[in-house]
């Protein structure tokens, strides 16, 4: 039990803390203590458990469920509480379903089920924790100042401060737990309370909408909950199976089993809101910028596509591995069309997340060594960057006051600090030496060794898409607009300190994938698979990989002396003949000024959001049905 | 607004042959309003009779416009000599309709390559000028000129076609025909010019009504009107069709024209064999105009409206040219909400726009 | 020699909206600057020509036509901007900047007297 | 569908000699009735000031009591007018342009002699 | 020691090489269209003229940092050509040449001038239009040469042609986009006259658009070198064939170039996926299930 | 080794021109007269050109975009002003809209006479001009 000390309770307690604190200054301090904490102890356990694999049994400690079963009723009748007060029976259904059934479950049936292991913390387990310690860790400490401005901006909203941030470490705790949980049971717990958190910061500033929108993540996922917990009554009634370790063990051709396997990895998709649930994640995005940063896209997400990866050596080339790996790829494609058609920035984070993590899942779900390796980079490398996109966004937004893209034009004019984050998390999503693209490569390999062309397709596509809606971004960032337009823009130390270090890592992350590579998943893969494997980007490419990475920070260093030196004549931008002297107008039609205004394309009329939408689904849906149907009764 | 692409469009600009601003507002490339802006040909032209008697204005009317410079002469000179009560020789008038139909037949040419050019077609833009400056040719050797004729005048023209170069022309236009043909029906026929074309900028006929066109934009929307049909010049001697097409888009007007370099062809064909063989290519202009007129004739470009007020001196009292563009301006304005910038290019081109007849 | 019809300039709008309903189409609006302002519309149909001749003091206003004939906006900010008629109500007015000609001549009346 | 319409011409035109004259290479042979520039036989002329008067553009002076005729080639608009009312015809319309020239204040006064106004020209 | 000399002297070589060939084939193709239109054209030096020219005048700029991305995408796409060359990994060639076509996008938004912009979008829309197919011949190369590695071509005992013949089509289909030939030229055209000026280069002078002509001969080469690949093995014989198919699809180029008005973005993008869609999806899968 | 006799771009802008000796320009461009035998294109582009072609006398309107044109055009450059209406304002000179020769607004190289010019005129203008832009360009050396 030791082992949980230090990480869970130290969050729980931050969060028990933080929920009574009134003022600024004692938000700033246990936030900032809490955050500290939480990247350090995360760190300082990877380091010391890094060579060896943390397992834990609690077969003295029977009476944990009853604590937890009492929790889990608690949790229950919130939901059922809010659900029917707010007349969203399908919540209240699910949840209580969901209760009934492993209440039902473990009071009565589990008995006679063996746990072994029921903490088993390997190296992945390790890389999870540290992205949520540490990521995690940055973005609740970025939140103390980024709340205090958002309250500052939006004093229509209720202060509830004391309320989110203890939610926040509420959800790290949970995250925590999630990942070290070996048992099912226990991590079901844990996965509820993060829907839970999710439920409460999407609700966080009490409209309508955000009360909505609350509501469709929740019934999503206590949907997902319930088919999750429907794959472990199943699985521990017929396999008398609890924890990964033995469900890997299982043969992979009983009908039953893969039943059990694909509701689980359903609950997978609903959390990593892939198609046709990924609307969750969209209406997610009224939540405060921290939360939308934590919960949306670098960890919560990653539960679903962990949980995947937790069950990969059961898919592969059967049903359920196709039909994930084939939902994966559809999200993949889907989101990357719908971000073109979007401007505003959290939307367009929003989709690359969907479209993101349904690359991750057809990897994971493809059960090769390189598609595995490929899997796991991507939620490092995604975790990294997206959380890093999110906070700057925040930044952005409180200093030019939208979020809408094509009003970001010019930002590095306005705050070289803020669009130099933006610039490399943008870089880190999609250019070249990045660490995406690396993932990418692999995931491409796995996909041609694997012989599955359509994805491969698909992929192909998708990743040309995503790089459209990527640099028209950019380019709106470093366009030479409005150098006029100051705002008072000064980053407080705590933004500084997460946009910063978040950037750093970016990059170093990225120059040192090998390393990240050989010490954590190629161990990983080669203990889970029992074979040899190496790092599916061979050792010259990487150099090179590494060379373009240098020569893009070297190069304009050379560059700046020779500017210096050699100052070319400026010239005024060509309008037609027709400028009035300041490059951003004209003498307009009717003999008035005229500025220009320079909008990106977004297609809207090809890559609409509700036609894409229902087709991604009826194509999932369709194909989903089929294979099941075709996999397990034919 | 803030989320729409607002951005100039000329004056200075390589499609734009001629200087005219438009502010365009843009949705993606698609164009939601443009705003027009002329001036920057206008000289005043129409208050330069205060300053030339009316027979030295003859001159300024054809640097009205320069690629239809002939038709400006000649509308001048229709307006004041019906003012005077002028009747002039046949041979004169025969004249004047071959100087106008070759006139119409290079600007119909020129007008393609342009169209080409603007579709992003070089070679063919290419082969269509190599085609008219056969036609040139033959201003060169009848007149003297290749752009500006200067042979109008009133009461008659200056310069006389002999039998021999009157034969050179029919031989030309005869030789002309194969490859005319054949450059024109890649016009009519390829798919990647049609897909340019095709249904870009329809017009209805009765927005072509509403919005008051002229010319070939309004045949090309089935209206059939051709001031030719007047019967001024040797008009009411030679048989001719007016060509006119359904669709009303720059696929329809595109054919109207080349439709109408054959008919021209033929005209001056007929015009050459029944060229009367007496010698009189003018009469004597006696005294000073007093009255008004409207003479309206066919330009290549749509029907011109010259008005001509005299007072009995010999300088005017007020010249007044209504050119085919600024007629077709209004249809351009609404033809262009909705096409993409792409299309702009075509669109502007398709009313076959001379902006120095517009402004003057 | 053609037909003019002098009409009052009350007369214009309820002439124009006859000439649009006869299907007629606006030809040109021109105007001559002697001691009045005198302003001459034309219409046409098919082959046919109809003048309408009004004669206007210069300080007095006319309504715009182009509310009937849209495209007649064209030619009334042309009339208003060089011959300084005063026509109200233009569905597009430029205010003085159809051609944007030397304004520092609009004072003594000069630009007045051209187009 | 039709692509290629355009195949043959292109094709074939490769195998045919180009249309250009080759201009400054080749020298141009104008027709005779080409307008280039008035040239006057000074000798002839009775300084009567028809063609003044006649010139659309007012290119040509002619004071008579000095016995001088000049004209501004870079006004002449090559209309042939004052050649066509010149009473004794010593006007003539030649058909080889003006040279461009990098001064345009280039006005050609009868009274220079042929020789001098020929190295002005070059 | 000696293997590193020459790996170096290699790149040099290859470094400028590659735009002297790409200069020449240039040339030939102003002096080819001419001919197409009845023109004498122009000598076949002359794209070598107009850069020595361009950079003998004076480079004016609309901010500081245009020139700078210019000089980086010519940089990456020496790059690109250098590995190509070397035999390198395929697939590392097609990012880093995306990376320099990226750059050259990010030139064209940093001035923030309406028609370089509005050619930036057009550019970006026609990377999406080729990006796929290049893809896709990447993995079919992958598919049928057993490796990513361009010098494994070398090694083959037949060309990969006989393997990917629909997806040699598909690329030869989108070199027309990459070679910024009609109908496909829309972000910025080799001809006189488009609506949007000159595109991304509407605000480059001097020794930038300079740049930006000599990064287009390198593309060239990259460009014909993919075709290249296809075409040749292990025997000698077959590399020169590989050299004339190069010669002979690129006159092609030529030849479409002067046959065709240019598309709109919508068309591009239509045609150029479905086109990648039908010849890649269907040689992949045939490869796939036969082989 | 001055490259910029043998590839100067031209940049043509069309002021209240009658069109006459805008068609003779583009004339040049086309298989008779084929200017790009010297190198010459039409960019349409003042940042790319070395030749500022103007056809005709400006008008009020057209000088500050003319002064624009001129400016953005980066040395060496030069200014053919084409017509006689660009030398002198020719026959619309009297116009009350219209400045006169091209000279009052931007300084002039080389005039090219003729109304309309000829293509040959404008040929001759043009390589004269290159004179121009090679001595300039030794003088910017110096």
């Amino acid at each position: 039990m030791s082992i949980m000390i230090p990480l869970i309770v130290f969050s729980l307690v931050i969060a028990l803390v933080v929920r009574f604190m009134k003022t600024q200054k004692a938000f700033a301090f246990t936030v900032r203590l809490g955050a500290a904490g939480v990247i350090v102890l995360s760190i300082v356990y990877a380091v010391c458990n890094f060579n060896n694999v943390v397992t834990f049994d609690l077969s003295n400690y029977e009476w944990i469920k009853y604590p937890v079963l009492a929790l889990e009723l608690l949790i229950t009748g919130y939901i059922v509480f809010r659900g029917i007060s707010s007349k969203k029976f399908l919540v209240a259904i699910f949840a209580t379903l969901q209760f009934g059934l492993i209440a039902w479950f473990e009071l009565t049936q589990e008995n006679n089920i063996t746990v072994k292991n029921d903490i088993y913390i390997d190296k992945i387990s390790l890389l999870m924790i540290l992205i949520i310690g540490v990521v995690g860790g940055l973005i609740c400490l970025y939140s103390v100042e980024y709340m205090k401005a958002y309250h500052h901006h939006h004093p229509e909203f209720e202060d509830r401060r004391g309320f989110f941030f203890s939610v926040l470490f509420l959800f790290t705790a949970a995250m925590f737990g999630l990942v070290m949980f070996n048992n099912m049971t226990l991590m079901l717990f844990c996965w509820e309370i993060t829907s839970l958190s999710s439920f409460l910061l999407i609700g966080y500033t009490k409209t309508d909408e955000a009360v909505n929108n609350a509501f469709t993540a929740l019934v999503v996922n206590v949907f997902g909950g319930l088919c999750f917990t429907i794959g472990i009554v199943i699985l521990g009634m017929h396999s008398h199976v609890l924890d990964f370790n033995s469900l890997m063990n299982l043969s992979n051709n009983n009908t039953v089993v893969m039943l059990a396997v694909l509701l689980i990895a359903v609950g997978g998709l609903t959390k990593s809101a892939q198609m046709p649930f990924s609307k969750w994640l969209l209406g997610a995005m009224v939540a405060p910028t921290p939360s939308s940063a934590i919960l949306h896209s670098s960890t919560m997400v990653k539960a679903g596509v962990y949980l995947i990866i937790r069950l990969a050596p059961l898919l592969g080339s059967n049903a359920p591995g196709y039909t994930v790996a084939f939902v994966g790829g559809i999200t993949f494609m889907y989101g990357a069309f719908m971000a073109i058609s979007q401007r505003d920035a959290k939307k367009i984070l929003a989709f690359s997340t969907i479209s993101n993590l349904g690359l991750i899942v057809t990897c994971a779900s493809l059960n090769t060594p390189e598609a595995l390796w490929a899997a796991i980079m991507l939620i490092v490398f995604h975790a990294i960057s997206k959380a890093l996109l999110f906070l700057t966004v925040g930044s952005t937004e409180h200093q030019i006051g939208s979020r809408d893209v094509e009003s970001m034009d010019g930002l590095v004019n306005v705050s070289k600090a803020v669009s130099m984050c933006l610039i490399i998390g943008i870089a880190g999503m999609f250019i070249a030496p990045f660490g995406m693209l690396i993932s990418k490569w692999a995931a491409i390999k796995a996909l041609i060794d694997s012989g599955n062309i359509i994805i491969l397709l698909i992929v192909a596509f998708g990743s040309t898409v995503t790089m459209f809606f990527w640099t028209k971004w950019l380019g709106k960032i470093i366009a030479n607009a409005h150098n006029k337009k100051k705002i008072d823009n000064t980053l407080r130390f705590d933004e500084k300190a997460s946009l910063f270090s978040l950037s750093a890592m970016v990059v170093i992350v990225c120059a040192g994938h090998p390393l990240i590579s050989k010490y954590i998943i190629t161990p990983y893969i080669q203990n889970n698979m029992g074979i040899n494997f190496s790092s599916p980007i061979d050792p010259v490419a990487t150099t090179i990989i590494i060379a373009m990475m240098c020569v893009l920070f070297i190069l304009p260093l050379i560059f700046v002396p020779l500017y210096h030196a050699h100052k070319e004549k400026p010239s005024s931008i060509y309008m037609s003949g027709e400028n009035t002297g300041d490059d951003e107008s004209f003498h307009g039609s009717l003999g008035q000024v005229q500025s220009v205004e320079l909008q990106n394309w977004y297609m809207q009329g090809i890559f609409k959001e509700v036609k894409w939408c229902s087709w991604a689904s009826a194509i999932v849906l369709v194909v989903g049905l089929l294979s099941i149907v075709g996999g397990f009764f034919l | 607004m803030g989320n729409r692409t607002i951005v100039p469009f000329g004056p200075q600009h390589p499609v734009l042959p001629e200087p005219i601003h438009l502010d365009l507002v843009l949705e993606d490339e698609t164009v939601i309003e443009a705003i027009p802006s002329i001036g920057f040909v206008h000289r005043g032209l129409e208050k330069l009779v205060e300053k030339k008697d009316f027979q030295q204005y003859v001159y300024v009317a054809e640097r009205i416009c320069g690629i239809c410079s002939f038709m400006h002469g000649m509308g001048y000179c229709m307006a004041v000599e019906n003012v005077m009560d002028l009747k002039l020789p046949d041979r004169a008038e025969f004249l004047r309709t071959i100087w106008a139909e070759l006139s119409r037949i290079h600007s119909h040419l020129l007008w393609l390559g342009l169209l080409a050019d603007a579709v992003g077609f070089e070679s063919l833009f290419m082969h269509c000028w190599r085609l008219r400056e056969e036609i040139l040719d033959l201003f060169d050797m009848t007149t003297g000129g290749r752009v500006i004729f200067s042979v109008c005048k009133v009461g008659g023209v200056r310069k006389d076609i002999d039998a021999e170069k009157l034969k050179k022309i029919v031989e030309v236009l005869s030789n002309m025909d194969s490859s005319l043909r054949s450059i024109t029906k890649i016009f009519l026929s390829d798919t990647s010019i049609i897909s340019r074309m095709s249904g870009v900028g329809v017009l209805s006929p009765e927005e072509a009504f509403d919005l008051g066109a002229v010319g070939p934009m309004a045949r090309a929307s089935g209206i059939v009107v051709d001031d030719r049909l007047l019967g001024y010049g040797a008009y009411p001697h030679v048989k001719f069709e007016v060509q006119t097409a359904t669709e009303g888009d720059c696929y329809a007007r595109t054919k109207v024209r080349i439709n109408e370099i054959f008919e021209s062809i033929s005209i001056i064909k007929q015009c050459v064999s029944l060229m009367p063989s007496d010698t009189a290519i003018d009469v004597p202009v006696k005294g000073n105009p007093d009255g008004e007129y409207f003479a309206r004739l066919e330009q290549p470009r749509g029907e011109v409206v010259y008005y001509v007020k005299g007072n009995g001196t010999k300088f005017l009292d007020r010249m007044r040219v209504r050119t085919p563009t600024f007629a077709n301006l209004p249809p351009l304005l609404h033809t262009l909400k909705g096409v993409d910038l792409a299309d702009v290019p075509v669109l502007v081109l398709t009313i076959d726009p001379c902006i120095s007849c517009t402004e003057r | 020699m053609q037909n003019f019809k002098i009409i009052g300039k009350d007369d214009l709008l309820s002439v124009a909206t006859q000439m649009k309903y006869d299907h007629y189409r606006l030809a040109q609006i021109s105007c001559t600057k002697k001691d009045k302002l005198d302003l001459v519309y034309s219409f046409v149909k098919d082959y046919d020509l109809e003048n309408i001749r009004i004669e206007l003091e210069f300080d007095e206003e006319i309504e715009s036509i182009s509310g009937i004939y849209s495209y007649a906006f064209l030619y009334e900010n042309e009339i208003k901007e060089l011959f300084g008629v005063k026509i109200m109500r233009i569905s597009l007015d430029f205010n003085g900047t159809f051609y944007k000609i030397k304004k520092t001549e609009s004072k003594n009346g000069e630009v007045a007297q051209n187009g | 569908m039709s692509f290629f319409q355009m195949a043959k011409t292109v094709l074939s035109s490769m195998f045919k000699k180009p249309a250009t004259l080759n201009y400054p290479v080749k020298p141009r042979e104008y027709d005779p009735i080409v307008r280039g520039h008035i040239e006057i036989e000074i000798e002839k002329c009775i300084f009567c000031g028809m063609c003044q008067r006649k010139c659309p553009t007012g290119a040509i002076k002619v004071e008579r009591a000095e016995k001088r005729w000049a004209i501004e080639p870079f006004d002449c608009i090559q209309c042939n007018n004052c050649a066509e009312s010149c009473p004794k015809d010593c006007l003539h319309m030649h058909n080889t342009a003006t040279p461009a020239n990098e001064n345009r204040d280039l006005i050609r006064d009868a009274r220079i002699s042929v020789d001098a106004e020929d190295n002005k020209d070059s | 020691m000696n293997t590193v000399l020459f790996v170096i002297i290699k790149i040099l070589i290859i470094v400028i090489a590659a735009p002297i060939v790409g200069g020449l084939l240039s040339g030939v193709d102003r002096k080819l269209s001419a001919k197409m239109q009845r023109r004498k054209g122009p000598p076949i030096l002359q794209p070598f003229y107009d850069v020595i020219k361009l950079f003998q005048k004076e480079t004016t700029t609309v901010n500081n940092f245009t020139r700078f991305y210019v000089a980086i995408s010519l940089f990456f796409t020496i790059f690109t050509v250098v590995l190509f060359c070397l035999g390198m990994d395929l697939l590392l060639c097609v990012f880093s040449f995306t990376l320099a076509c990226m750059f050259f996008v990010i030139a064209g938004y940093s001035s923030y001038s309406p028609f370089s912009f509005i050619g930036t979008e057009r550019e970006l829309i026609q990377i999406m239009c080729y990006e796929p197919m290049i893809l896709i011949a990447a993995f079919g190369y992958y598919e049928a040469a057993g490796t990513f590695s361009i010098g494994g071509v070398f090694g083959l005992s037949s060309p990969v042609i006989l393997k990917l013949p629909l997806i040699f089509i598909g690329l030869t289909y989108i070199l027309t986009i990459k070679l910024r030939k009609s109908p496909f030229d829309l972000s910025m055209s080799h001809h006189g006259h488009q609506e949007i000026v000159k595109g991304i280069t509407t605000e480059l002078t001097g020794s930038s658009l300079a740049m930006v002509e000599i990064t287009h001969w390198y593309e060239t080469i990259f460009s014909l070198g993919f075709v290249y690949i296809f075409f040749a093995y292990n025997t000698t014989a077959s590399k020169i064939i590989a050299a004339v198919i190069c010669l002979v699809v690129y006159f092609l180029e030529i030849l479409i170039d002067n046959t065709f008005a240019r598309v709109k973005w919508q068309s591009a993008l239509k045609y150029s996926w479905i086109i990648t869609l039908i010849t890649g999806a269907l040689n992949l899968l045939y490869f796939n299930f036969f082989h | 080794m001055n490259m910029i006799k043998k590839s100067p771009w031209i940049l043509h802008y069309d002021g209240s021109s009658c069109n006459g000796c805008d068609i003779e320009v583009l004339a040049c461009l086309t298989p008779l007269y084929d200017v790009e035998r010297f190198g010459i294109i039409n960019t349409g582009n003042p940042k790319h050109a070395d030749i500022l072609l103007i056809t005709v006398s400006v008008n009020e309107q057209n000088i500050p975009v003319v002064k624009q044109l001129y400016d953005q055009m980066p040395n060496p450059k030069a200014v053919v002003a084409v017509g006689i209406c660009a030398a002198t304002g020719g026959i619309f000179k009297e116009c009350y809209n219209v400045m006169g020769g091209i000279d009052k607004v931007i300084p002039v190289d080389v005039y090219v006479p003729g109304c309309a010019a000829r293509p040959e005129s404008i040929i001759e203008g043009v390589v004269k001009a290159l004179g121009v832009l090679e001595s300039k360009r030794k003088a910017n050396e110096e």
